[in-house]
């Protein structure tokens, strides 16, 4: 098994951490992984991307050109990024920040609203655990109690009171696959 | 019978290389007296610059490094910061420190660096032959300024005491002529002053000595001391620049 | 009395010590080149032993004693 | 043994503390500011010391100092901070003091760019500063691998008495993957009877220094750095061959480079091309072995670089016209796909 992945959105949506929390999900569950940023001004409020891949054997390049799965959190991203995904790729849209569909009928689109359903829960920056969660339901390459191992791993001591509210956040996401 | 005089321990016997009327001998001799009467000969690692005292640790007999141009503070620091109970000194020229090694020196002043530093200035690029120095008077004839440093071409001498003790971090500064038995001495009280700041753990120090360089300023070691005298120290006024309060 | 020790080959011939000794018993030694090529710094009769030239000797050529006051 | 997920910059520092790694100063430049920011926090809690310096050219001069007192000490920037870093590498080098400088290369000439690059190799593994001298050099393409290699690093540092320098790029500081931080024994390495402590009731005072001013004394000096150096050589180069056993091509990259070569060369394989991949771990000493091991059934080499062609000429000395070599770079911040790499096998096949 080998899942390709890219992740991108605005700086300031969460893109590197939802990348960085699936990664530790998965070598949690004993796979090998990699993961790797877009670095430099971007960072800083343009667009961010990072990549990560999921293998069960040793990974030859970290660096992705056609990723199985892209989730896109805002337009540029997706307008960017769906040219490489993979025929028969998936790709996770947010449908809040995207008025436009992919032109392409070779691939699976999902879209969700990750930032509504992240704003009804009572926090917009939580719009990239429900993304996860999409992802995570759909593929099912890691259970969802690892990541919510994984987040409470990345949730500083001072915001350990965000675990909640970020487990909700997944498990909407993974509700949503199953609709 | 009594020693009045004889060579301290901390200098080697070996002979210099330096020019007849020299002031760099002078120096380190009264840095060598320094490092015996405080007894820190077994502590003390010295570092040489790039310079006239480049052979400086062929003369002092304790450890020393040799660092490239300008860059003592930094292997000072390093060193200090290796070892925080040894003593560390850098002996530099003026082009070395005030003029390649000018960020290296501040930067070790505005840390408040724990090292002690021996700054010869005798106005003029000796090593490489008589080029004109970050503080060569103006008017005073070089190799490179020679019809005189001109302001308009070269700007004006630099003034280092002054320039660190508008900092936070030096705890003493203090410049000192070596002219006669009196100056020379006092010289050698300064040295012993910032010397004693590092053992104390006070922070950077600094001692700026105006020495005559008879050889590259074409005069008879007699006639370049009466320079000092009369030129020197009229743009580089001696004195104490920064020492802690008392109490 | 004084003991004054001129290490000969260590004279550069600067010429510094002699300005400076107040009581001008010294001078150099025309009659001899050292190691280096100078004429080195020689000593007269009446050295008082007040370290003088030993203080702005570049070259730590001077080793000086004294006496001391009762002392042999 | 405990995995965890870290940044290579991140786990370089760490690593570096745990290989004793006494102090550390730097000047900070994208894209290795993790390191410095990590032993930031670290060094002060862990008995270290970390210092900014006020430039590149303090900061190694102060590991000149460090190093010179006989600790370990490590100093990291990016390639127009390790062109500054120069002239204390070859006075370094000269005096003979250990010390571990990492460069994490990012795209030149000038200020350049700060994506990942590998343009610095001849600057890394041909001296770099003035004079005639080596410094070892560490090229790891994984996380793990940065993690062991610094060990290596300050031990081969000691060892010789030399600076060893870790090159890797913009990605592999960047990236995370799981490591383990391995408990090491400690190596057996000649005491530092040289280093300037202080005399410390020694007879004989110690001196660092590169100058000689007889030119006798220092063709002297500089055959001994010779001498050592070809050491160097028979003893330490390394490298990995992989799907190489029955290889007729071979793919030659390292760093990160390596990772992607590898998933083309994986990729040739799923179509039937027997094709291996070189992948040099020492950038000097250069491991000529390798291509010895593989040239009586090797048709073709390719070497892959972020730069214009520097690694290709080592390749070519290493095969001494036995074999063609093909080289394919992209550069200044650009990185190849493992397709591209792909297509350019292709063309070798086809070519020879």
């Amino acid at each position: 098994m080998k899942l390709e992945i890219i992740m991108a959105g605005f700086g300031g949506q969460g893109i590197m951490l939802m990348g960085e929390i699936l990664a530790h999900s998965a070598m949690l569950e004993g796979r090998e992984v990699s993961w790797i940023p877009s670095y430099g001004p971007e960072m800083r409020g343009g667009t961010a991307n990072c990549m990560v891949v999921i293998s069960d054997k040793r990974i030859p390049s970290p660096i992705i050109s056609s990723p199985d799965i892209l989730v896109a959190m805002n337009k540029p991203s997706m307008e960017k990024f769906t040219p490489m995904v993979k025929s028969g790729g998936v790709v996770i849209l947010n449908k809040a920040l995207i008025d436009e569909r992919p032109a392409r009928n070779d691939i699976e689109i999902i879209e969700v609203d990750a930032s509504g359903i992240a704003d009804e829960l009572g926090n917009m920056r939580v719009a990239n655990m429900v993304a996860l969660g999409v992802l995570v339901g759909k593929t099912g390459v890691v259970k969802p109690e690892t990541v919510i191992k994984s987040i409470d791993h990345f949730l500083p001591e001072h915001r350990k009171n965000m675990l909640e509210i970020n487990e909700k956040a997944l498990m909407r996401g993974i509700a949503e696959i199953k609709k | 019978m009594k020693v009045v005089f004889e060579r301290p321990k901390s200098l080697q016997p070996t002979k210099t290389h330096y020019c007849p009327g020299c002031g760099h001998g002078v120096i380190h001799r009264l840095v060598a007296e320094v490092i015996d009467e405080l007894g820190i000969q077994d502590k003390t690692i010295g570092v040489a610059p790039v310079g006239c005292a480049v052979l400086a640790y062929n003369y002092f007999d304790v450890d020393m490094q040799q660092a490239a141009h300008g860059r003592a503070p930094a292997v000072a620091t390093g060193i200090k910061r290796a070892l925080p109970d040894r003593v560390v000194f850098t002996y530099q020229g003026d082009g070395d420190l005030a003029a390649i090694g000018t960020a290296e020196i501040v930067h070790a002043a505005a840390r408040g660096e724990n090292i002690t530093v021996i700054f010869v200035n005798n106005a003029i690029y000796g090593m490489t032959g008589g080029q004109m120095a970050p503080t060569t008077l103006v008017g005073q004839r070089t190799e490179t300024s020679p019809y005189g440093r001109d302001p308009q071409v070269a700007g004006y001498p630099i003034r280092v005491c002054e320039m660190l003790a508008t900092l936070d971090g030096p705890s003493f500064l203090a410049r000192a002529e070596l002219t006669d038995v009196k100056n020379i001495n006092k010289a050698k009280s300064y040295i012993k002053k910032a010397f004693e700041m590092q053992l104390a753990g006070k922070g950077f120090s600094l001692v700026e000595i105006l020495s005559p360089c008879p050889t590259n300023w074409g005069m008879k070691p007699i006639d370049a001391v009466e320079w000092v005298k009369k030129e020197m120290v009229k743009v580089f006024p001696p004195g104490v620049f920064k020492e802690p309060k008392e109490g | 009395m004084s003991k004054i020790i001129i290490d000969k080959d260590r004279c550069k011939g600067c010429g510094l010590c002699i300005e400076v000794c107040p009581k001008k018993v010294l001078c150099f030694d025309k009659d001899t080149v050292n190691m280096l090529g100078y004429h080195p710094v020689k000593v007269k009769e009446g050295c008082i032993a007040c370290g003088f030239c030993a203080t702005v000797c570049p070259d730590v050529v001077f080793t000086i004693y004294r006496e001391e006051k009762g002392g042999k | 043994m405990e995995k965890v997920l870290m940044k290579g910059n991140e786990a370089l520092a760490e690593a570096a503390i745990r290989a004793g790694c006494k102090c550390f100063f730097g000047y900070p430049i994208t894209p290795q500011s993790e390191l410095p920011a990590y032993l930031a926090r670290e060094m002060p809690k862990r008995g270290g010391v970390f210092l900014q310096a006020e430039s590149e050219v303090a900061a190694i001069n102060m590991v000149y100092g460090a190093a010179g007192a006989g600790v370990r000490v490590m100093t990291s920037s990016s390639s127009p901070g390790i062109s500054l870093k120069q002239e204390g590498i070859s006075y370094l080098c000269g005096a003979e003091l250990p010390c571990v400088i990492v460069n994490i290369m990012r795209g030149g000439p000038g200020l350049g760019d700060i994506q990942p690059a590998q343009s610095d190799y001849f600057q890394a593994t041909r001296g770099g500063g003035h004079g005639d001298y080596r410094t070892i050099v560490l090229a790891p393409a994984s996380v793990q691998e940065l993690v062991d290699l610094v060990y290596d690093a300050f031990d081969l540092a000691d060892k010789y008495r030399n600076p060893v320098l870790i090159l890797g790029d913009g990605i592999l500081g960047q990236m995370m993957e799981p490591v383990v931080f391995k408990e090491r024994p400690a190596k057996e390495l000649p005491p530092k009877t040289w280093a300037t402590t202080g005399k410390m009731g020694r007879q004989k005072s110690n001196v660092i220094n590169s100058l000689y001013l007889d030119p006798v004394k220092l063709e002297e000096h500089n055959r001994k750095l010779f001498k050592k150096y070809q050491e160097i050589e028979q003893k330490e180069a390394r490298y990995e061959i992989l799907n190489g056993d029955d290889a007729e091509y071979f793919v030659v990259a390292y760093g990160i480079c390596a990772r992607i070569a590898h998933a083309a060369v994986e990729m040739a394989r799923e179509e039937g091309i027997k094709v291996g991949l070189i992948r040099p771990i020492t950038l000097w000493p250069y491991p000529k072995k390798a291509f010895e091991e593989v040239l009586p059934r090797a048709k073709a080499f390719l070497t892959v670089e972020l730069s214009c062609g520097q690694m290709v000429e080592d390749v070519k000395l290493s095969v001494e016209g036995r074999a063609p070599v093909y080289f394919y770079g992209r550069t200044g911040g650009m990185v190849p796909t493992a397709e591209e790499i792909f297509e350019e096998i292709k063309k070798m096949r086809g070519l020879s």
